[in-house]
């Protein structure tokens, strides 16, 4: 495998749903949830993506993983194309791509036990011996920092935080090669919030993991990711280093983003950028830019064009921003 | 702010009977609220924050919860002996309250019309006619483009943002003393959160009305409250102003709590700070401070006997071992 | 207060309180006295139903042992009928028909329903999903008696006609009931996390989504058992219901000629056992709901 | 012209339904239904004799053969006449619905007024003893069987052993007066049956709407019980109601009340079409098809527009 191919290569991607109606349930509408998406994940690293309910970023992250099935576009996973894989087909790549999930009491099967839960991946796939799976099993409950004594627990004997350990571990029974997590932490309480961010960011440095990270909160993103992607209405807007795009936001939504976040710091006086308005449909995006409806910095052009993206940053750390005050037309 | 409070709030305990036994989910806590000014309550999920809310309105579902002690004065009236038809007069009139889905918080089958006038011509005896007029102008105070118009909507054709926004006009319509707002932001989006904490604190400054905001957002808290209490597992285990309060915060658990909130950072650190363990089960309360598990300062004395909430310097707080050089005054 | 290193917050098992749901609602159960009463209650059937069974009692429910419309008396407890059967023994033998009536209907038809609502659901908006809405919705608009009716007649002198038509037709309460569930489920996370990994999509239904509406199917077979025993009665008394043997519901159709002549016997021993029996399985039937109930047993 | 509209649509949307229906019923009241090939011939037919009277029945013809002739006669309403009887089945039916109609219609709305009624009152005092009596009462009367209920009342209320206030059975009917001596007992044997099972479905409902957000809402903003109850659950609680009631309108009209009619011998639909059932009476049961088709597509219909009324999230796009 060389360097420079990505482990993850996503192309033009997209996911309508079809809005039925009329007699004959026809389609009458799309809901343009993602909408040509492309992006790269290398090997070990981590990308957040970041955007508010509804952008499409979730659809995003389910539809790399086959989750969902894409309406249009590529995803490669070293340099093969699964969208189009057929179940057996797919099979040994589901081995290498897995999900952690939001909701960690939804996560996971209430009638199982911890190592029901935790076996049946390697069952699936066959990894092993049974008794070597049983060594497994416990071994990786070690690996997310709890006891094996919980084995044969089940999951609404724990808290949160713990539930969402035991996902993790599952996500981590077929050594992947790439973790989508959509959401891990939203759903648990702060200080509970940082013992499974510090999780995630020790398993990627141990394992080499590359992770897509979603989540609706930067600051939350920044602690986990090298590169971060701002989505908007089903588009990337905004793919940066985690440095650039902390240090300095381009897209006037990122930047609007990132002033929104209530800071834990009394008077520290910042200058919110105020968006004005909700987030449009996305089974009527706005034309032009998608952003244009409520931009501060909204021109003429705006309304009528699609920005394309221009890459603010060098050859080694791109900056990809989508917006007409970057364009070279401008 | 004046001498005297708005609100007071003393030795309040909120039960709730379970199938494994009686449960405090709030335990003896005491607060005031005074004119024009936010309070904030801050604390985990299960802390007892939204039960204090409720009580304030007498909302506790009963049975299974009741209020098991203490009192609330509302201007020097105790609500918590109040009986039901006295306590809707409160309501809605003196002291309103807004919750945090605005999804479902307003009932489906009814236009915002008669929602809204419906409360008006109750609290303040107006014709229909009038009635509407107000809701109109309170929709506009809320930031509602096109009121009259959108005043015959029913909620599911509005955003989210836009029924928190009319939430908020039905509570403020009938001028009350006291808004309880709680966790207003959570289900709404980065973007809209920031329109709605700037409205509520525009609005409260505009009405000078007190507000009781509860979240376990502290960013929100440091952006719109003078005053915050940090809850514990149906305890203040801090309270202050805000600057004090995040500045140096004196309590390990308010110290713990502002070190693990993910924020941006000029540098990504390599490890967040967290709080180690978890809340206790309030059915298995350890012996001591409710926190000495999970804490790191926590000596012998945490363990055996439970700490008072003492005011030193500029903060009350619940703890034997606080952070900061500041020695804490004797305890009475 | 500083960062932890990970390895300090390893969880240690919750101390307090290890329960499956079903410890739990086992638990929930025994603490409600009328549910604990109403079981005991429909275990004493069961007995008398096995009894039954296996020949102890209730054998000569058939012979004629005594003149027309004797009174209760030591030989005959409830008298006996117009050609002289014992009532008492005859209403015992019945016990036997409203089990057999019962388990086989409730069981049958709650696992079929289990069956193709867990399908419909699974591949709800999908043709399999609409074939099964179809077929629930014209079993469902045809009136129950005719439709048992038109089986019986159909089906000719088996005497499983009934039981074909009350299986044929309760099945879909539970379909649907599981049908909605298992679309709520569906979703649930731990649903994508088994096709994340790979799970063929009948082994997540039969072993991730329907072992989770255990609750709803154990209620509602306990529905349809008492419904399945109140319809025998009537079918019965219609003269579409149990063909040889004999039930309450046999029972009660001689007697409508009985008691208008003032001989209230056989009427008063088929009423009364059957509403006993139905009584204490509904109430039985709620508490169980109670104890199962997902939204109680969740919390704490 | 939107509900102009609306309706086309979903009468189109209910042919389905329809299909369904009559196929069933072909399969198990004609297809499988009674062979009347030796009700037609003597003793001792011959296999010529027979041969002919299947050929003359149809029943040597194909399935969907048959299927599309039963169908046909269905669409063209070309019923005839009964074979039992000999009167023409429009008559028959015209004579036996309205009966069966008169017959259950004041249970009908009794048991489902006095339904919500109590439901609402166990609901408001929800864990009291007003809930404790009206579910255990519920409870007894959902647990004694129909058929017991209409002896005993008829024992109690109709025979010389009890009040002996109305007549025991039959429905000669020429005044207001005698409607009610003939109609009391059964329609308070049904609302006795009928009332614990919905004393419980409304009050399960409406527990169920109490238990909303904007019900909390509502308490938060002051408002009084009564129009709590009456206005703002009860609104919101009309669509389960609503399809409740709807759906039984076909059961109604087409089986009645087959047991009562049955036992006091009242000459309504539910018997008549039993009585066809049993003799194989073909013409009358195509009709009695025919009828429950056509009102459940009406009924689905009326249910979908009076959803749209009560709840304004329902479209009828």
């Amino acid at each position: 495998m060389s360097e420079a191919a990505p482990l993850l290569q996503v192309d033009g991607l997209r996911k309508y749903f079809p809005v039925r109606g009329g007699l004959f349930r026809r389609v009458v509408a799309q809901v343009r949830a993602v909408d040509d998406v492309t992006l790269q994940l290398r090997r070990g690293q981590t990308f957040g993506l970041v955007g508010e309910s509804g952008c499409g970023k979730s659809t995003l992250g389910r539809s790399i993983i086959r989750l969902q099935e894409p309406t249009g576009g590529r995803v490669l996973l070293d340099g093969t194309d699964i969208t189009r894989l057929g179940r057996q087909a797919l099979l040994p790549y589901r081995r290498r791509m897995q999900m952690i999930f939001q909701d960690p009491y939804a996560s996971l099967s209430p009638r199982r036990t911890v190592a029901q839960t935790l076996r049946e991946p390697l069952d699936i796939h066959q990894i092993g011996t049974p008794k070597e799976r049983e060594h497994q099993v416990s071994q990786l409950l070690d690996v997310v920092g709890m006891s094996a004594r919980v084995l044969n627990r089940y999951p609404h004997e724990f808290s949160g935080g713990q539930r969402q350990r035991i996902g993790i571990a599952r996500a981590l029974s077929l050594k992947p090669d790439l973790i989508v997590a959509d959401e891990p932490v939203s759903a648990l309480d702060v200080s509970v919030q940082s013992q499974i961010l510090n999780l995630i960011a020790d398993l990627q440095r141990e394992h080499g993991i590359a992770f897509l990270f979603i989540a609706h909160d930067l600051a939350v993103i920044q602690h986990v990711s090298d590169v971060v992607g701002v989505m908007y209405l089903g588009k990337l807007v905004e793919v940066a280093d985690a440095t650039a795009l902390y240090s300095s936001p381009k897209h006037p939504y990122t930047r609007a983003l990132m002033s929104a976040i209530p800071q834990p710091e009394p008077g520290s006086g910042r200058q919110r950028i105020m968006l004005e308005g909700d987030v449009p449909s996305p089974m009527n995006p706005p034309s032009g830019c998608p952003f244009h409806t409520r931009c501060p910095d909204a021109m003429a052009k705006c309304a009528e064009l699609t920005p394309q993206f221009t890459n603010l940053g060098s050859e080694r750390s791109p900056h990809a921003v989508s917006c007409h005050l970057y364009g070279h037309d401008s | 702010m004046t001498a005297t409070p708005l609100l007071k709030v003393t030795d309040l305990a909120i039960e709730f009977s379970t199938p494994q036994g009686r449960v405090r989910a709030v335990d003896g806590i005491s607060f005031d609220v005074y004119e024009n000014e936010t309070l904030g309550i801050v604390g985990e999920s299960g802390c007892g924050k939204t039960v204090t809310g409720l009580s304030l309105l007498g909302l506790i579902p009963s049975p299974p919860g009741r209020i098991a002690a203490g009192s609330i004065e509302l201007a020097g009236r105790n609500l918590a002996k109040l009986d039901e038809a006295a306590m809707r007069e409160v309501r809605g009139g003196e002291i309103s309250m807004i919750f945090q889905e605005p999804m479902t918080a307003l009932n489906p089958v009814f236009t915002v019309a008669s929602q809204m006038t419906d409360v008006i011509i109750r609290h303040k005896g107006l014709t229909r006619a009038q009635a509407r007029r107000e809701a109109i102008d309170m929709l506009g105070k809320v930031g509602i483009p096109a009121p009259a118009r959108r005043l015959d909507d029913y909620p599911h054709q509005m955003s989210g943002g836009m029924r928190q926004r009319v939430m908020i006009a039905m509570a403020l319509a009938c001028g009350p003393k006291l808004l309880v707002a709680d966790e207003p932001t959570t289900a709404l989006d980065v973007t809209t959160q920031a329109q709605v904490i700037e409205l509520i604190g525009q609005l409260q400054r505009e009405f000078r009305m007190a507000v009781i905001l509860i979240t376990h957002d502290l960013g929100v808290v440091a952006e719109t409250c003078q005053r915050a209490l940090v809850m514990y597992c149906g305890r203040i285990a801090e309270q202050a102003q805000i600057e004090p309060l995040f500045r140096s915060p004196r309590h390990p658990y308010t110290h713990g709590l502002l070190d693990s909130i993910p924020r941006i950072r000029d540098q990504r650190l390599t490890q967040l700070p967290t709080i180690a363990g978890r809340v206790p089960d309030l059915l298995n309360l350890p012996p001591g401070c409710r926190f000495a598990d999970r804490c790191t300062r926590a000596q012998e004395d945490c363990r055996t006997a439970e700490p008072e909430l003492t005011q030193a310097g500029q903060s009350a707080f619940a703890c034997y071992h606080p952070i900061g050089h500041q020695p804490a005054e004797p305890v009475a | 207060m500083n960062a932890q290193p990970p390895a300090s917050d390893t969880i240690a098992a919750p101390p307090e309180r290890r329960e499956s749901l079903w410890t739990k609602a086992a638990y929930k159960f025994r603490r409600d006295r009328v549910g604990v009463w109403s079981l005991a209650v429909v275990l004493v059937y069961m007995a008398i139903a096995l009894g039954v069974v296996f020949g102890w009692w209730a054998t000569s429910w058939a012979e004629l042992e005594g003149g027309k419309w004797e009174p209760p008396s030591a030989e005959h407890w409830f008298g006996t009928n117009i050609i002289g059967q014992d009532i008492f023994d005859r209403a015992i033998y019945s016990t036997r028909t409203s089990f057999e009536v019962g388990l086989v209907v409730a069981i049958l038809a709650t696992a079929l329903g289990a069956v193709l609502g867990a399908l419909a659901g699974f591949f709800s908006g999908s043709w399999t999903d609409e074939i099964i809405l179809w077929f629930m919705g014209v079993l469902d608009s045809i009136p129950f008696i005719l439709f048992v009716a038109a089986i019986a007649y159909s089906l000719g002198d088996t005497p499983y006609a009934m039981h074909v038509a009350m299986i044929s037709t309760f099945w879909i309460t539970a379909g649907r009931l599981v049908r909605g569930e298992v679309i709520k489920l569906r979703g649930q996370e731990y649903v994508e996390a088994a096709h994340a990994i790979g799970v063929p999509e009948l082994t997540i239904i039969f072993r991730h989504v329907l072992p989770n509406t255990s609750h709803i199917l154990l209620v509602q077979a306990t529905i349809t058992f008492v419904a399945a025993i109140k319809s025998e009665v009537i079918l019965s008394f219609l003269g579409i219901g149990v063909k040889d043997g004999m039930s309450w519901g046999l029972m009660i159709a001689e007697s409508t000629q009985e008691v208008l002549a003032g001989f209230f016997n056989n009427f008063l021993a088929a009423s009364v056992l059957l509403f006993g029996l139905v009584m204490a399985f509904n109430l039985f039937s709620d508490a169980l709901q109670d104890a199962l109930d997902p939204r109680t047993v969740a919390e704490s | 012209m939107e509900l102009l509209q609306f309706s086309v649509r979903k009468l189109i949307a209910g042919v389905p339904l329809v299909i369904g229906v009559t196929l069933i019923s072909f399969l198990l009241m004609v297809y499988f239904g009674p062979d009347k090939t030796f009700d037609l011939l003597g003793k001792n037919p011959t296999a010529e004799q027979i041969a002919e009277v299947r050929e003359q029945l149809g029943y040597n013809k194909p399935f969907l053969v048959r299927y599309g002739e039963y169908v046909r006669e269905l669409v063209t309403f070309n019923f005839g006449a009964s074979e039992s009887t000999g009167e023409p089945v429009t008559s028959l039916l015209a004579r036996t619905i309205p009966v069966s109609v008169a017959l259950a219609l004041p249970g009908f709305i009794l048991g489902n007024l006095l339904g919500v009624a109590l439901g609402l009152l166990a609901a408001y005092y929800r864990g009291g003893l007003a809930d404790k009596f009206i579910m255990g009462s519920a409870a007894i009367g959902m647990s004694i069987s129909f058929l017991i209920v209409i002896i005993a009342f008829q024992i109690i209320f109709s025979s010389s052993f009890g009040l002996n206030l109305f007549p025991v059975r039959g429905w000669d009917v020429n005044s207001i007066g005698d409607y009610v001596s003939y109609v009391t007992v059964p329609t308070l044997a049904t609302v006795f049956v009928a009332l614990g099972y919905n004393t419980r479905f409304y009050r399960s409902v409406i527990v169920e709407e109490m238990s909303r957000d904007h019900v909390r809402t509502a308490r938060a903003f002051g408002v009084p019980p009564a129009p709590l109850f009456y206005k703002l659950i009860l609104k919101n609680a009309l669509i389960p109601i609503i399809t409740r009631i709807m759906f039984s309108i076909p059961v109604i009209i087409i089986s009645g009340s087959l047991l009562l009619e049955q036992y006091f011998g009242i000459p309504g639909v539910g018997k008549a079409t039993y009585d066809a059932i049993v003799t194989g009476d073909q013409p009358v049961l195509k009709a009695v098809v025919a009828l429950t088709a056509i009102l459940l597509v009406i009924v689905q219909l009326l249910t979908d527009i009076l959803y749209r009324a009560v709840d304004p999230r329902v479209s009828l796009k």
